[in-house]
């Protein structure tokens, strides 16, 4: 089987006037097909950037990023993003609006279709009472939710997911993370997956990244079954294992 | 410090939460009215008028607001100032409607290439500060004297302003906007007309006015210089025509004309986008 | 108890050969001198403006103490004025000048065979004075009452462009209602021409004047008593000093005309630089006549100052 | 499907994020820079002038580049075009101030108090349009003739272009930011200096850049009308007397230097501002 | 003792053209000095408004809200307040800026001081290397981290945190959750604080405000002292206890 997403010696870097900012350092990984893959890492080590990169927005300095062998050099609908900003839906248009225009317009679907399918997934986010409401109405947790709708109601080969339910509570973010999980088992789509919550990556995630502090370079791949499971090795439950792996530097410092 | 008392609560029923207003009171409710205002404002600058222009006391100069509406009203009955007006209005209307095309078609160039930027950028830099005058020439080789050389003229008012506002506005939309537009995998016209130019609306929306404004000046300017044969001619050749004949007051009327034209298209048109557009997305308070 | 008299007066020119004397009285400083004279002290300013609505709301306004212009300008502001304080006079005239219809279609001989297709340009239609002699030569031509058969063939268009437009043979305009120096040169390239303002008006006629109002004038006598002087000698001097005049003007203009340009001009036998006023009854008659004014001027004494009364003028 | 092995790995150390480029041709290293795109489009724009004005073949009408280029020339030595836009440049200068300061009021009224918005958009809409011979009478009752009336001329042109982008880029700051100003205590002059202002930055440099576009034609234009007082009057007055003496080469060599000076200050002042603002904080791509 | 804070039958409504939306109903609370209050709800509940209303942002339609005996009309430095919006930073200041900035308008500091203080916060937030970055240059969690900085550096009577650590990784935002405590150790300043976060309430607040799901009503009040207490009642953990109140309506739902 080969790889869907191939990520090879990939550096990001951003050039401004008077900096030049290294975001990730020859960061490699596969993303297989069907793969839950999770990238996690500390605050600013290039999650986002890389999310982006494969996103085609930004073109790597060094390395290739090819997606089903062909080379990544523009965005389009086949890769369908969930931003982390909250300023990522159209304020033109309503929640059903901004559902509806990504699939006729990226998916290519007919009005009728798409005003089904968009007032379904808007459904499954809880908003079927703000369906008519303009996203200015909205908090902040809602227009995460309704992204979130924008992108699974896409359906795209492969969705990239940038901290989607950072905004949301406790009991939504289970919902939506339960409401993930039957999607894939549905349709059994491919996700890339950023999160700043290690039991939500090990509960989403088939396979987790986890990267180095700024600039992100890889640390470790781990696999997950969703269930937190034991290491045989070292008896460590996943959580803790990740834990250890992320804070360790960080440990001593922390305590003293 | 005593500990404080945990407790639990019954939530009221959903059909409880009315609208809770506060009364206004009646002077409040009528100001409230942003038309009561404007025209409070209007009041108040025709009475300046008034009282400023019997100051001055001199009809040939500075004729009074009362003498203005008189004339007004005279140029309604007899001297054809609607006709007048619905002529210049109506090549006002075409030259705005090409120098808006044109417009679109050379940010839409700018956003999408980088050499489009450059040569908008250069363009508008070297044509905008030209006067009309400068454009004599080139307007009676291509387009003789008349109409067309009119409508190249306020073409060339409307032109630049309008570019200048909308290519700034696309510049300012926000990154995020732009890649979720690039995701749907719009690109050009699509990009353009879906992502861009709603997002800019509100600078877009002032280079409309301005561009609507100038297009006024630049028309009543110009129908004294260009082309104007004697059948024709609109308010601007009305007015040279009143001030020739030293009839300040009907030259003040054709002026009248124009603020009247310009109120009503900023409450009854802009306002009314304003309010559909901007106002209702959230993108202006 | 007489008021005190300004001690700054403000004059106005246009451009062109047709305001030499007033660049004269400007350059030699002649107002002042007479002034002093005269036995008061005046500052001059003057300004040029480049039309005659700037001036008449500079004069109207009081920013202004003398203005020039058209014959129809002043008469427009006599009538206009002459039941009030202001009372716009004319002080003298600037000159007698031929202004030309010239044609560059070989079928018109007169102003009868002008048809649709041409297109006659004048500086501003119907109210310039190009405009009036059109109308004036129409009604003589098709009778009173069809004095405006032409005005639908007339454009607007400044000197300098309807002179280019005929020139280039653009077809843009056919025909161009000119004054020196734009006629000389169409005339040179062998244009014809159609009507001229001396043969509509019945003699050589007045083309530019200089007014002010009555207000000022018997407000300050003194001042204007040295301005009318300082007029007069100017216009004297030019008639005596032809050459040193077209140097001034080629100085003052800043002009790139030469001298012998400048001298083709003076020395034309139909141009007068005189104070004289001539026929400008005649178009105040026709503006009565077509409305323009309500009523028209008894004689031409009325429409100017005392100080050229004595001048054989009408 | 075998399971992927897990990894570990180490890594790399500080010193070797090195920057890693793609070298670029010789070409295209030249071609990014943007003063050479430019230089191309002016030289491709003088080409065709050029060559168009060959086609034409009438210098009275439209005289070639070259020869624009000579009466340009020629005028710098002798003509004093120079002082003349030395003149002019003053009188604009001094009318662009004052419309900059006079819009920062109405501007600053507007966001503040409700009324004082009415006021401004009623005021925009009734003024805008009207053409600077409407402002004449009161210009000259209030000024006289002179420099006086002029600046008041060009104030008008550019008080409402600027006045209305500055109060639209105030409307569409972001509500947040909005918020933090106030969080801060600010209010009043120190909130609209220290927030809006930045914040509707690219709105108000297109309000600048338009404000002074129109600002030279309005001067251009103006001074044919107020023509010259006492002095050597300015471009304007030299395109006009340029005109009447049939130099053609010396009117376009008048606009030349217009274009000139408007290139001047895009790409000396108005780009150094945006790449040290607007840019440089990322509010403008 | 009286409430520093003191929140009376708030109602507080958003009115737009269309819609007429209550965000909160007749909630009631009081925060006392050197509380760290902490507002627990679902999304879209009426936190962030009543915060808003707090800061002296909105007006309710019902009900007074005062703060030390006086009722609050509109915004100011004494009520420092961390949005959850990302675009909260001034983007033509840079990160020293930003904090500088809040300090010398905001607490009237002089340059000099403020610029000290300034950098302190920046480092205490791991920003340093930052300091003259723009707002645009940073990742998500570095401009929340600037934002916390820039409330915790003013010091204010009471600082209002509206989902603070929201975009930021497990080891971040334990760390940030210690800087904010040991700020209260020094302090003893009053906190009021939104978070989605069960486990993060717990931890932070020492009274927790539970409100229902939108519109906003008081569910219930607990007290907490950071150490996840068991109940003496029931048995439970606080966390749990939270856990049981919130989603009670909903379990059987999820389960479905
Ligand atoms: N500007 C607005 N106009 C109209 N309605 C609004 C506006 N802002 C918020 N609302 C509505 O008010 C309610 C409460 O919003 P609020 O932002 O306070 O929620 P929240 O508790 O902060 O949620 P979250 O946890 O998702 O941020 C929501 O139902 C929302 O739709
Ligand atoms: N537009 C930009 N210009 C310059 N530098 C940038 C830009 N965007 C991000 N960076 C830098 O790149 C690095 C990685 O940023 P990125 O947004 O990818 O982080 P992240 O892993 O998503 O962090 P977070 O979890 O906080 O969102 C950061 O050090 C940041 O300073
Ligand atoms: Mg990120
Ligand atoms: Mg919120």
């Amino acid at each position: 089987m080969t790889a869907l997403l191939d990520v090879r010696g990939v550096t990001l870097q951003y050039k401004t006037r008077d900096h030049l900012v290294t975001a990730t350092y020859r960061v490699d990984f596969e993303v297989l097909q069907s793969d839950r893959f999770v990238l996690l890492g500390p605050s600013g080590c290039g999650k986002s950037t890389l999310l982006k990169a494969v996103g085609g927005y930004m073109t790597p300095v060094e390395g290739t990023i090819t997606l089903k062998g062909r080379e990544v050099t523009k965005p389009g609908p086949d890769r369908m993003m969930v931003f982390q900003e909250f300023d990522q839906l159209l304020p033109w248009k309503t929640v059903k609006q901004n559902v509806m225009f990504a699939l006729t317009s990226g998916a290519r679907m007919s009005t009728r279709a798409a005003e089904e399918k968009a007032l379904h997934y808007i459904d499954k986010v809880n908003l079927t009472k703000f369906a008519d409401s303009y996203p200015h109405m909205l908090s902040g947790g809602m227009k995460a939710r309704v992204a979130i709708a924008r992108g699974m109601a896409m359906e795209p080969d492969i969705l990239l997911m940038d901290e989607p339910f950072a905004a949301l509570d406790a009991l939504t973010r289970r919902k939506m993370q339960d409401e993930l999980l039957q999607l894939w088992d549905d349709t059994k789509f491919t996700v890339l997956f950023v999160t700043h919550s290690i039991p939500e990556a090990v509960k989403i995630g088939s396979r987790i990244l986890l990267l180095s502090p700024h600039p992100g370079q890889v640390k470790a791949e781990l696999n997950s079954n969703g269930q937190d499971k034991i290491d045989s090795a070292t008896g460590m439950a996943l959580t803790e294992k990740i834990q250890r792996m992320l804070f360790a530097d960080e440990v001593e410092q922390v305590h003293d | 410090m005593t500990e404080r008392p945990e407790f639990v609560r019954e939530l009221a029923t959903d059909n409880a939460f009315g609208v809770v207003q506060k009364p206004l009171t009646t002077f409040e409710r009528i100001w409230n009215q942003g038309y009561v205002r404007k025209a409070a404002i209007l009041v108040v600058l025709a009475l300046v008028w008034e009282l400023y222009a019997r100051w001055v006391n001199n009809e040939l100069v500075f004729p009074t607001f009362l003498a203005t509406v008189d004339a007004f009203w005279d140029g309604i009955r007899t001297g054809g100032i609607l006709q007048r007006a619905g002529h210049s209005i109506r090549i006002l209307l075409q030259g705005y409607a090409i120098g808006l095309l044109i417009a679109a078609i050379f940010t839409g160039l700018a956003i999408s290439t980088r050499f489009g930027q450059d040569l908008l950028e250069t363009l508008t830099s070297m044509f905008n500060p030209l006067p009309a005058i400068a454009l004599l020439p080139l307007a009676l080789i291509w387009f003789g004297l008349g109409t067309g050389s009119l409508i190249f003229v306020l073409v060339h008012s409307v032109l630049w302003a309008v570019a200048l506002n909308t290519h700034s506005g696309f510049k300012s939309v926000s990154n995020t906007l732009r890649m979720v537009g690039k995701n749907y995998g719009l690109s050009g016209l699509g990009y353009v007309t879906k992502i861009l130019i709603p997002a800019a609306f509100p600078s877009i929306l002032t280079g409309l006015k301005i561009g609507w404004a100038f297009a006024w000046r630049t028309l009543i300017a110009a129908e004294l210089v260009f082309g104007v044969s004697s059948g024709s001619g609109g308010l601007g050749w009305f007015i040279f025509e009143k001030k020739n004949q030293l009839e300040i007051p009907s030259v003040f009327a054709g002026l009248f004309c124009v603020i009247i034209i310009g109120l009503l298209v900023e409450n009854l048109i802009f306002r009314t986008i304003e309010a559909r557009t901007v106002r209702r997305w959230g993108m202006q308070t | 108890r007489a008021r005190a008299e300004v001690n700054e007066i403000r004059a106005a020119q246009q451009y062109g050969l047709s305001y030499l004397a007033l660049m004269v009285m400007e350059d030699q400083k002649l107002i002042e001198k007479h002034a002093k004279d005269g036995g008061i002290d005046l500052k001059v300013t003057w300004a040029k403006l480049g039309g005659p609505a700037a001036m008449n709301d500079a004069l109207l306004s009081g920013g202004l103490d003398f203005a020039s212009g058209g014959v129809p300008g002043l008469i427009t502001l006599w009538s206009k004025t002459k039941d009030s304080p202001l009372a716009v006079k004319g002080v003298g005239a600037l000159n007698n000048m031929p202004v030309e219809l010239i044609t560059s279609n070989p079928n018109v001989k007169s102003v009868k065979d002008f048809t649709e297709k041409d297109k006659i340009a004048v500086t501003s239609v119907k109210v310039s004075t190009q405009a009036m002699l059109l109308e004036q030569a129409a009604a003589q031509a098709f009778g009173k009452e069809n004095f405006a058969k032409l005005d639908p063939l007339t454009v607007s268009l400044p000197h300098p462009e309807a002179m280019v437009a005929l020139l280039s043979g653009s077809g843009a305009i056919t025909a161009h209602f000119a004054s020196p120096p734009f006629s000389y040169t169409e005339k040179a390239k062998g244009f014809r021409v159609v009507a001229k303002n001396y043969d509509i008006l019945g003699g050589r006629a007045t083309f530019n004047v200089v007014w002010t109002t009555s207000k000022f004038a018997n407000a300050n006598p003194k001042a204007y008593a040295a301005f009318a002087a300082a007029f007069a000698e100017a216009t004297d001097w030019i008639n005596k000093n032809k050459q040193a005049a077209a140097e001034l003007y080629k100085r003052m203009a800043n002009t790139n005309e030469t001298i012998e340009q400048l001298m083709q001009m003076l020395n034309d036998p139909e141009i007068d630089m005189t104070l004289t006023p001539n026929k400008t009854m005649v178009t105040a008659e026709f503006m009565e006549q077509i409305g323009t004014i309500k009523v028209k001027p008894a004689s031409w004494k009325d429409l100017f100052f005392p100080n050229v009364h004595n001048l054989p003028g009408s």
